[in-house]
């Protein structure tokens, strides 16, 4: 626990605070999300994590600014706990110049790489085998940075999943498997989908350590992360988190939830990762409700202020329509 | 330079030497794929690599193209100048999603941020009786995708040269190599380098006819232009070299001077490589043509095994000679 | 109508969850919509008091479409609230003052009915502006474009006359075509070859550049082959590649082509009489002028002295099949050109007039089809109107006779050995000397004469 | 119509037909045949366009009439009372 000693210079509570601060700007930034893609404003998929912040935010504070993240097109909240700028981010919703990608990406295409984030990658498994190759690179190279590579459930049927635990593990690879188990591949249900549901036992498998998290308890998250980049960075190969979570809104924006009962998804808002952690809080009197109020108000501004500057941001010129395709000539 | 020594070498050792090379000279560059170490390479190209330079720099692969193709892309990503083989063309397509959605995308979808400086090589063609899962010439697909660079090096020069170049560009660059050219026999200066990977070349200059190929079939094309010179007919032989981007000027200015046209492609014909060159022929030198271009191409089925059949599949000689004969009337 | 997927443009009411006078929290779901995929429930973005439904249960609007009105909590739905207070909903979000208009919606797209119904009436849906909801095409509008178009697509292609009855026209699919390849084509404008004269050595006699050059100017040097394309190019240059074609063409003929020379002079009094009481009962636009005339006469008398009808191509005269009268235009600013009247023999006077306006327009705007510029079998020039009294041309290679008429004057003339005066014209004839002799171009100028005798066969 | 009147119908005619050409400073006796270089297609067209303008017939008869700017005038004027 090297990172502990940092640790106690903050207060317990003050660190609880950002984690709960962090998730409420994941959940503020896709709820206004929500508004602007029925607005129009915003098109394209938009996967929202609404449900799933304690994942991100957990396994962040597990990091480094030098560690490597590799995320899905589910990743606004992989891109916010990394701690890229609202209007970075927001600037990529609306397609314009200011977003990270210059507009080019959209929401399933965030980077940043002077954040080490390697990208929101859509097609589902394909981001497993770049992980690999950034990690090789960092073992070739002899640094010590882990490389956080965040996936579904629905991964995991991909053959290239179980390509890629085959190679980590045989190469010993420094690479933080973060499974997002949110029990649907799309629409399509976990046991629907695998003859063995137990996502951390077929890791496993391949003889790395594996094992299942809490994914609505951000300090459980946290917990287990730590644990395990602790692990990778000290050169004990790759591990694999399942980290058990659920998804409170559709697959992309709307779809009509053929696939679950209403029931179902209630049942798990009650274990709303945010609110979890605020009631935690509260218990501890270390939060009131006006301190939320607070935070959550500062935040809706934050983000009114993200979505003021995407408007306002220049959209790229057509006549750059092929730029980027191939690297600008060395002049 | 007419001191150079001339060295005795085959396109298998020509390839090798620009792989070591590039090993030398960039502690950035590893080679990884499958049985490229302990094995030597299917083809043997990159025997003795493993001894010289060890498993971290050579390394063998499972059998899993995705991951490590999309490894590859990764390290690339992460700043390494990595070399990935892959066995045949036929398997590169396990490995399509990682060069299609990942190699080539990247740099746009990224803004710009993340370039993939990763040279894949493999082989390609027909020719050695190994049936249809292993002779088909799919580098004209590969030619679809912006994003990417397409070469295939035919002659000992371009085998030893390509190579480095291909690594110090910044995207990716795949490099296919025809399976009938690796005991191809040649000499080449003790001091063969680098090359341009920009441009075509003309390895036979002539006024009658355009004689367009690239990769295994320059050689049947020359041998076609040789019977041509017999009836007196000059053709000039053009050698793509890279695939993508093509070049468009060797192309036109030869049509300009020639006004009629073969173009020799192994892959098949529909949609093919040559149907491009083909297109691009009538949207930059229409006026300039005498004749309708011919095509001499694959023929459309999965490769046959029994020898006649392979042959029978191919572009020959002799059909070239025939069209352009049609062509030239 | 809230946008509820990537390809959602429409969406239709199913139901509605709230009622005006409801109260509506931030998320609450207060309708059902369905769109292309499925029923999707749609959630209120802000508070407030259900004011009122704008569309009704059934009704499919574009996205973007103003669902309902929700008043700010705390104000009394009863009461007309004032413009500022009352947020009109687009997607179930109050719209701030300050926030920018909503995005225009998209027009929505027609349906299969008004699709079908403008394919039925040849309408591009493209050009129809839509009255419809958002922009959205309707029939009417359809039907109202479709009633503007009809006196256009009444008219006759062009304004020159009557359509011509069908079954006078002869179907030339691509007869008139000859195989050049584009090389060849380009060559033969830039040395001012008229590939008319050229045969073709390749396949089904198409000619290519081998041909051009040994049919192009003899001992000029090869130029060079990788001059640009044509492109555009200026008003100048046309001119004077223009005047170096005709300089080519007719240094050509001159060297090349022993030509004999005849004429005589025609009473016009019976034509021009029976041509005057004819457009005495016709529009302006479908009048006739003498010109016409005597280009029907040129042409019937060429189908009956076939012998200067055709080409002189390797040595031997090639008689053509049809007469392809080439008409020397002049164009303004310099320079000329022969485009050809396609069987021009068959052609009624009316439809033969027509085919002259049309092509003397499209001459002069540069409008000439290829194949009208490349097949003429005979060329008449016409200097009347210009004043003079008789033209001798140079013949067009590898035509073998150009016919020149001159102005119709009047002139003393001794009829039944009485002297009057009556409006004549002068023909003349310029034949290649290696296809007939003077006694066939004396035939065919008294056909000429001899037809102008009896216009009402014309 | 007034003479004025004709002579804007006038010039908008040989404006038609002779593209380019400065009608408006054509003398008003100038011969319109010889002066614009007017062949026979050309002086229908111009009759048909002034025939269309002015929504007077002119028969072949009266083309003697239309020589010149001014006697095309006087043509015009003279036969319709406004």
């Amino acid at each position: 626990m090297s990172r502990t000693a940092t640790k106690v210079t903050r207060s317990e509570a003050a660190h609880r605070h950002d984690l709960l601060r962090q998730m409420l700007l994941i959940r503020t930034f896709e709820d206004k999300c929500v508004e602007l893609y029925s607005a129009g404003e915003i098109r394209g998929f938009v996967h929202l994590y609404i449900g799933e912040e304690a994942v991100a935010v957990g396994v962040n504070q597990a990091l480094t600014a030098d560690d490597n993240i590799v995320s899905t097109y589910r990743e606004h909240g992989h891109a916010l706990a990394r701690g890229m700028p609202l209007d970075s981010v927001m600037g990529e919703m609306y397609g314009k110049t200011s977003g990270c990608s210059r507009g080019r990406g959209g929401s399933m295409h965030l980077f940043d790489v002077s954040r080490r984030f390697y990208g929101g990658n859509a097609i589902v498994g394909g981001g497993l085998p770049l992980a690999i190759g950034v990690a090789l690179a960092g073992k070739l190279r002899g640094d010590q940075r882990v490389t956080a590579c965040f996936f579904g459930d629905g991964a995991v049927a991909e053959g290239e999943f179980h390509e890629c635990m085959n190679l980590a593990a045989l190469w010993d690879l420094p690479v933080l498997f973060c499974c997002e188990n949110n029990l649907y591949a799309m629409g399509t249900a976990l046991e629907r989908a695998q003859a063995q549901t137990d996502l951390a036992l077929r890791a496993g498998s391949y003889g790395m350590p594996a094992w299942p998290v809490d994914g609505m308890d951000v300090l459980a998250v946290e917990h287990a992360a730590r644990s395990a980049v602790e692990a990778v960075r000290a050169g004990g190969g790759p591990h694999f988190l399942e980290l058990r979570t659920y998804r409170f809104r559709a697959h992309s924006m709307y779809d009509p939830e053929l696939y679950r009962d209403k029931a179902e998804v209630e049942e798990w808002k009650k274990r709303d990762p945010i609110d979890l952690l605020a009631a935690r809080l509260r218990d501890g009197g270390e939060l009131t409700d006006g301190d939320l109020q607070a935070m959550s108000e500062e935040l809706t501004g934050e983000v009114d202020q993200a979505i003021a500057a995407a408007r306002a941001a220049p959209a790229e010129p057509v006549e750059d329509l092929t730029r980027f395709v191939y690297s600008p000539e060395p002049s | 330079m007419s001191s150079t020594e001339m060295v005795k070498t085959t396109y298998r050792e020509a390839m090798r030497a620009a792989i070591r090379e590039a090993l030398q000279r960039d502690d950035r560059v590893f080679l990884m794929g499958e049985d490229v170490g302990r094995y030597g390479g299917c083809f043997a190209v990159t025997r003795g690599l493993l001894e010289e330079f060890g498993p971290e720099r050579i390394r063998d692969t499972p059998l899993s193209e995705s991951a490590f193709v999309g490894a590859g892309i990764g390290a690339a990503m992460a700043g390494m100048r990595p070399i990935v083989e892959i066995m045949t063309v036929n398997f590169s397509l396990l490995a399509l999603d990682q060069i299609m959605n990942n190699a080539a995308t990247v740099l746009h979808m990224s803004g710009g941020q993340c370039n993939v400086p990763l040279v894949i090589r493999m082989t390609t063609g027909a020719g050695r009786q190994v049936a249809a899962q292993h002779s088909h010439s799919l580098e004209g697909w590969y030619t679809h995708i912006p994003g990417i660079r397409v070469l295939a090096p035919a002659t000992l020069e371009d085998a030893r040269g390509m190579v480095w170049t291909a690594l110090q560009d910044p995207d990716p660059v795949l490099i296919f190599e025809h399976g009938s050219l690796y005991n191809l026999q040649g000499t080449l200066p003790a001091d063969a380098g680098a090359v341009d990977i920009r441009s075509a070349a003309v390895r036979r200059a002539g006024t009658d006819i355009s004689l367009i190929t690239y990769g295994g079939t320059l050689g049947t094309t020359l041998a076609a232009a040789d019977t041509l010179a017999t009836d007196g007919m000059d053709a000039e032989v053009i050698d793509l070299r890279s695939l993508r981007p093509l070049d468009d000027k060797t192309i036109t200015d030869s049509v300009a001077k020639t006004h009629r046209v073969v173009i020799v492609d192994e892959g098949w014909r529909t949609g093919s490589l040559a149907a491009e060159v083909s297109t691009r022929i009538m949207e930059q030198a229409f006026w300039d043509l005498d004749a309708p271009v011919e095509r001499i191409c694959g023929a459309e089925v999965p490769m046959p095994y029994p020898r006649h059949l392979e042959q029978a599949a191919l572009p020959q000689a002799d059909a070239i000679v025939s069209a352009a004969r049609r062509a030239v009337g | 109508m809230p946008v509820l997927g990537a390809d959602m443009d429409e969406g239709t009411v199913l139901e509605w969850l709230v009622k005006p006078g409801d109260e509506v929290h931030k998320g609450d779901v207060i309708a059902v919509i369905d769109t292309e995929k499925s029923a999707i429930e749609v959630e209120s973005f802000s508070a407030g008091t259900i004011d009122r439904l704008v569309v009704g249960v059934g009704e499919t609007v574009p996205v973007g479409t103003v669902l309902a009105a929700i008043a700010e909590p705390g104000r009394e739905r009863a009461a007309p609230a004032p413009a500022a207070a009352r947020k009109e909903l687009t997607h179930g979000q109050p719209v701030k003052a300050e926030r920018p208009a909503p995005p225009v919606p998209a027009p929505r797209p027609p349906s299969p009915v008004i699709r079908h119904r403008a394919h039925e009436l040849g309408i591009d849906l493209a050009t129809v502006h839509g009255t419809g909801p958002a922009g959205a095409v309707t029939r009417a509008d359809v039907e109202h474009v479709a009633a503007a178009r009809l006196p256009a697509a009444a008219a006759p292609p062009t304004d020159t006359g009557p359509k011509p009855p069908r079954s006078r026209q002869k179907p030339r699919p691509q007869a008139g075509r000859r195989r050049v390849t584009p090389v060849a084509r380009r060559l033969a404008a830039e040395l001012g070859v008229d590939l008319a004269a050229v045969t073709g050595t390749g396949p089904a006699g198409a000619i290519r550049e081998a041909d051009v050059r040994l049919a192009g100017p003899a001992g000029k040097p090869t130029p060079p082959t990788a001059v640009a394309a044509p492109a555009a190019r200026s008003a100048e240059d046309r001119t004077r590649s223009m005047r170096q074609a005709i300089a080519r063409l007719m240094a050509r003929s001159k060297r090349e082509v022993p030509h004999y020379y005849v004429s005589n002079t025609a009473d016009m009094t019976r034509a021009l009489s029976w041509l005057h009481d004819r457009n005495r009962e016709l529009d302006v636009s479908q009048r006739v002028v003498p010109a016409a005339l005597l280009l029907k006469a040129a042409a019937l008398a060429a189908w009956q002295v076939p012998q200067l009808n055709g080409y002189w191509v390797d040595d031997a005269f090639r008689p053509a099949e049809a007469v392809h009268l080439g008409v020397a235009i002049s164009i303004r600013g310099g320079g000329l050109l022969t485009p050809a009247i396609h069987d021009a023999a068959d052609l009624q006077l009316g439809e033969l007039m027509a085919r002259m306006r049309d092509l003397v327009t499209r001459a002069r705007s540069g409008r000439l089809r290829g194949s009208e510029l490349a097949d003429a079998t005979i060329t008449v020039t016409n200097l009347g109107d210009q004043g003079v009294e008789s033209v001798y041309g140079v013949i067009y290679p590898p035509q073998v006779a150009l016919v020149g008429f001159g102005r119709v004057t009047e002139r003393p003339v001794a009829v039944g050995g009485l002297v009057g005066a009556r409006p004549v014209v002068i023909n003349t004839l310029a034949a290649d000397h290696r296809a007939t002799d003077g006694y066939t171009g004396a035939r065919y100028l008294t056909t000429i004469s001899d037809l102008l005798q009896r216009p009402e066969e014309l | 119509m007034t003479p004025d009147q004709a002579e804007t119908a006038i010039n908008e005619a040989l404006g038609q037909v002779t593209p380019g050409a400065d009608v408006i400073s054509l003398p008003a006796d100038a011969d319109l045949r010889d002066t614009l270089e007017l062949d026979s297609l050309d002086f229908l067209r111009f009759v048909e366009i002034l025939s269309e303008r002015t929504g007077e017939r002119i028969d072949e008869d009266d083309y003697p009439q239309l020589a010149t700017k001014a006697s095309t005038v006087k043509f015009l004027t003279g036969r319709s009372p406004g």
